[in-house]
């Protein structure tokens, strides 16, 4: 048993930090750092620079252009994405599509799509919910008939993530009736440029757009779109579901954000001292920083077992579960810390350009309406209910 | 013992919640919101006119009710509704100062709807502290900073706490002013709060500032004010709550998953239960705290503590199961829970979170 | 609104804590403070005392003996017993079996039976559980076979408070199979001195003998002693649980316990001061008293409602759930207030006679033991998780 | 990074869990409690037949493991077998102090199993404060009063924590002392402690006592040795939860109610997982705390106090839900669910519990 990194592996990772400190424009890292919103030119930006690097991809098979990376290593990669205040990698082709297609698409989708995913020439979002699946995802409705050299889709799908800023939709969509709910579902690419595809915003609790609803109406797809076979989707979308899950925890971001909490905890006074010394504070402060120590511990144990090849399904189901609770019990106690001051609300101060003084004490402005935002994490993704299922079906059999 | 309201409060309270349920939908509420002061002048003239104003003061301030039951049944059912009207700022924290202290007129502004008031307490640096007052009272002007005052930016008077002696966080020296927001020295920063309110910053510099009572001696008539508050919050969190559980609970029968109603999920239904029971509790400490307002100091205050713990508490677990419960539908801004999923959070945020009421519920006892 | 009692009510209480003061003696109020064991004679006395007083069967009918108290004056009359260190009444014969038999008896029944639970000369236990039939009640095995003027019966009964004191059991036994599970069972009533019927201790996890076995074999009970129809007795069943559920949230027991808490935290120390200080506890106990007073006041409303005429099946679940999670939440606290203080066990303590020096300080001897004595209020009595299935289908619609 | 065990460690595991699974079960146990100094003399004998003690003391005082690792992998099994012999009491708390102390033999006697210890260091008044001593040591001699000292009734020495100066709470000013109980001005009173194990209170008035080390100088031996001790407990009830949850799950699997297997019921199940979950969470930071053993103090009594505090939070939870998911048959002395989940407890009463290791985690980093 050892728990330090090998020499090596520390050398990766100060090779992932140089190449992040000098290639990650102050103004991009700014604008994560302050939690500003997101323009579509920042997430290409942000590919450009891993791409031109090869660590993009890093996880595809080496033929198309992956690393190699052991688990540990991928593990490193993520830690100094987030301590770098860079953007998240955008999944939804990369991480997402890209392996499905490698494992399930035709040489000639391999050679059409991957290469654009990799230069942000295509931008994807997934077409998976829809207003009536949620948790129950093969329950889908929207349906593809095939006419001729096409499909003709129609239905909707909600839910989808930054799909206002994609020109690329996979959907899952049900192409035949009857017999089991998983039977008859399809994979299709569907250019969001097609005539009938429409995307509404869905405004989200806390004022702000990231996710979308995606209207099909008579939409037109060429057959070569289908990926797989058809009626076999479901397959594919069991793969996609498994395939990248390195920092389903989130454990970097919670060790971010408790430095945040406990440097907030030491400027806001309760008494009239530091809150940090405020015992009912420091209790509620020292318990989550105990759960997080452990789910970090937790994960690495997870990220070595991987590195010994075991597989850990269940393992990715108990850390989304925890994972999210740290995240989520973080921005509470963020919350907390800046008292009546995390009530006002600023929405313009999330724009790039805005820089005027802050209400109330510096970090305050935005921490309740984190908090509320926070609450999708246990919701997405297989919801916390949804992975008690799976981990008492699977791991205990029950 | 008896717990069933006298007649006239249950008139009050059918009215008012009918009005409630009637007139003050979400879409009216998301609208009320949206005006420039963060309210509905109309709005506000017909709660008037319903008397709800009135029923939050005592016959001696021109009122007709006052009694801590008065305060639970209204904010209960403006609660209900999410009613971003100032009735916490104008008709408690503002009017409850001016309460024999000669401003019968004021008063009589404040039940007709014509007159706006907020109280300016908070500052950068006190937290939740009731006497932490760094604000200085001298000569009849107060200078200082004043953070997060409820409706602040549309209060005709303000009410200001500041301390005319003793050291920062003495009970002794504290005073209450009012204060003219449009008189010089006042600067103001107006903001929209996360639940859908206003609120604004306030420096005071030599601002002209009337004493209300003796200006030593307020600490008791703030706590009384506070107090008043703090039970208003609770109720108004308990009509948050049930319209949370009656969404969740409608949610939970008609949505189905897996080929069944959501609520036939028995890991759903006990966490249900779970808010049902949390519910019935968090009601039965506000209606102590209604029943104890006129207690002697340490009884009231204990009691509306022990009120603010564990509304605070049960609404976080409201909010955060209603939420969860639903999945995402309620992360969304049509939809109604969440915004009152976020007002449950935030009104912890206002008058002491449950660590605070925690902390002082044990104080007080010691002392 | 009016939260306080009323002067009439005031009186009844000081009616009651008189009536105590005077007659209970030091002793027996002195085991039950000490909390030692009580004999079958203490509780005999105890009985006697009220009975002399007709307070014992105060909710039975007014031609039974009855007093005709409002659900306030029970409510008060517990309180005092709790408050006067006085034993709890035992339910079987006065609070359980005679209910069921005022209402469901012969006249030759009625006769027979109920002055002798008044007088204690029958002593009744409840033959209810089965080790196959937890919360699940109705699936119980126990067979009673029709033979001439007796029904012979043999089975298994279990979970039977004070079997081994008691003199006759009343039994739910199976006389029919087939069908549904609530149909065929039948209530009979068996005095424990016939041949075939033989208790053995089930001892606790404390160490502890409260609760037996029961075996029936062979057992031969005549026919008279069936109580209302043959495979009616579900109904009688029912009807028993849901009768008399005053003070099922323990409130007065939780009440107390606080006391003896804040008690042993202002005479414990930490870091030199007394334990109320240390804010880690005191936090506890502020939350534990807090929702202890919540749960009085709900207790209260509910009494209140009953005056009013109100049903409140429901509104019992929910105090049941509410009020032994406090009073476990209590005997928790108690524990960590002695530290490793509650750690020493000497069962010789509960006994009447012993009086050497405690281990410890006072009133730490035994706090650990209570504790896990106390994990069974959520388990019987209903479970917790049955409470919740009611709550959930009887007052939500689920 | 490497969560392997090494290739011995992996043995002395398989070996010593083999030995409690066949060897130990619940009614061998229940002999060995109820035995004369509340322990098997003969099963102790095997035990340091196996290697078990000597695992648990490095190479340089004659053992042949002593690192965290090796302490974690002893204690986990012994706690599967809810071992009632005095591993803690003689193999960690007693001879550590004991290494580098010029007690070469002792440690010998210690690993051939034939001399018992006993840390003797809570105090009536100290809780479970490390340097909270009030017993006195003067001139060789020792006077003063300690309390639950677990095994010391079968101890041969006694390790005594003392102070020759400072006050009563100064880390300065305090020493370790080897005493044999037999000597003059002992009075002992012994008792069995809920979970089955045995502990005595000590009174010493001038009873010889021999420095080990520094007389004044012994905090930093014992806040190491009592570390070791907080290691030892954290494996033991990582053992003694894997066990509850086993038998929790099979009794889910088994019991039917209202016709299905309990484990069909969903609330049942999420309550499962939860225990599963918590259980890893408690597994991670004891592997944690294992790994820093011997890294720089504030580093390594973080890791230990922040794994003790989990243990216990999780240690009371796998107790409760082992009881509630069991319902009655948990609640009966015949099954061994019930003595497994009085253990999880009690273990919070030991160096320390939940809330002093939280405080301690968060003074250290403030430190």
């Amino acid at each position: 048993m050892d728990l330090n990194y090998t020499p090596e592996e520390n050398a990766f990772r100060d090779e992932v930090r140089s190449y992040l400190e000098e290639n990650l424009s102050p103004r991009l890292a700014g604008k994560v750092a302050g939690g500003k919103r997101l323009a579509k030119a920042d997430l290409v930006e942000w590919h450009d620079l891993l791409n031109k690097k090869g660590w993009l991809a890093w996880h595809w098979p080496a033929e198309y252009g992956g690393t190699g990376w052991t688990p540990v290593q991928a593990h490193i990669f993520h830690e100094e994405i987030v301590f770098a205040n860079a953007p998240r990698i955008i999944p939804f082709g990369v991480n997402m599509l890209a392996p499905v297609l490698i494992k399930f698409g035709t040489e000639e989708q391999k050679k059409t799509y991957l290469p654009k995913i990799l230069t942000s020439e295509h931008w994807w979002c997934q077409g998976y919910s829809e207003p009536g699946s949620g948790s129950d995802l093969a329950s889908l409705k929207t349906e593809a008939v095939r006419e001729g050299d096409h499909y003709v889709v129609n239905g909707q799908k909600t839910w989808t993530t930054l799909g206002h800023i994609a020109d690329h939709i996979f959907c899952l969509v049900r192409t035949q009736k009857g017999g089991k709910q998983q039977e008859g579902i399809s994979f299709l690419l569907i250019p969001m440029d097609t005539p009938g595809v429409e995307v509404r915003p869905i405004i989200t609790l806390d004022g702000e757009h990231e996710v979308n609803e995606v209207f099909l109406t008579n939409v037109k797809v060429p057959a070569e779109n289908l990926v797989g076979e058809e009626n076999k989707g479901w397959t594919l979308a069991k793969y996609l579901l498994t395939y990248e899950r390195t920092g389903i925890a989130g454990a970097a971001y919670s060790r971010q954000a408790m430095e945040h909490l406990k440097d907030a905890a030491k400027r806001m006074k309760s008494n009239g001292k530091p809150l940090r010394e405020d015992p009912y504070f420091a209790a509620r402060m020292g318990k989550v920083e105990i759960d997080m120590l452990a789910m970090d511990i937790f994960n690495l144990r997870t990220v070595a077992a991987a590195e010994g090849g075991a597989a850990g399904g269940v393992e990715s189901s108990m850390l989304k579960i925890r994972g999210t609770e740290v995240r989520q019990e973080l921005t509470d106690l963020m919350r907390r810390a800046f008292g009546p001051h995390a009530m006002p609300f600023v929405p313009e101060s999330f724009d790039e350009g805005w820089n005027e003084e802050p209400v109330g004490p510096e970090g305050a402005m935005g921490q309740a309406s984190k908090y509320f935002n926070m609450r999708k994490v246990s919701i997405y993704g297989g919801s916390n209910e949804i992975q008690k299922n799976i981990i008492s079906k699977m791991g205990l059999g029950l | 013992m008896d717990f069933a309201l006298s007649e006239e409060r249950q008139m009050l309270t059918d009215t008012l919640g009918r009005f409630v349920r009637e007139q003050y939908d979400i879409e009216t509420r998301h609208k009320a919101a949206a005006m420039e002061g963060g309210f509905d002048p109309e709005m506000w003239a017909r709660f008037a006119e319903l008397g709800a104003i009135g029923a939050l003061l005592p016959e001696e301030a021109g009122g007709f009710g006052g009694a801590g039951e008065d305060i639970m049944v209204v904010f209960e059912a403006l609660g209900a509704g999410l009613v971003v009207e100032p009735f916490l700022a104008t008709g408690v924290l503002g009017a409850t100062p001016l309460i024999g202290a000669g401003k019968d007129e004021m008063l009589e502004d404040v039940i007709a709807g014509g007159l706006h008031l907020a109280l300016a307490h908070t500052e950068p640096e006190s937290r939740y502290e009731m006497s932490r007052i760094a604000c200085k009272a001298k000569g009849g002007k107060i200078t200082g900073r004043k953070s997060v005052v409820i409706n602040g930016d549309t209060a005709d008077r303000l009410i200001v706490s500041a301390r005319c002696a003793g050291d920062e966080a003495d009970e002794a020296g504290i005073g209450l002013y009012l204060v003219n927001p449009k008189d010089a020295g006042v600067t103001m920063r107006t903001f929209a709060t996360v639940d859908g309110g206003h609120a604004a910053e306030f420096t005071f510099k030599n601002t002209p500032a009337e004493a209300l009572g003796d200006p030593g001696g307020g600490y008791e008539a703030l706590e009384r004010t506070l107090g008043r508050g703090v039970l208003a919050l609770c109720a108004e969190s308990l009509g948050a709550m049930e319209v949370c559980k009656d969404l969740t609970l409608d949610y939970l029968k008609t949505r189905k998953q897996f080929g069944a109603p959501l609520g036939k999920f028995q890991a759903l239904q006990h966490r249900m239960v779970e808010m049902v029971v949390a519910i019935e509790q968090a009601r039965s400490l506000t209606i102590l705290a209604a029943g104890l307002l006129e207690a002697p100091r340490v009884e009231r205050e204990r009691a509306l503590s022990a009120a603010k713990n564990l509304v605070g508490r049960v609404g976080r677990l409201i909010s955060e199961e209603t939420i969860q419960l639903h999945g995402g539908i309620a992360m969304t801004w049509e939809y109604a829970a969440p915004h009152f999923a976020k007002r449950l959070v935030m009104i912890d945020h206002q008058l002491g979170d449950e660590d605070f009421h925690l902390a002082r519920f044990m104080a007080l006892e010691a002392a």
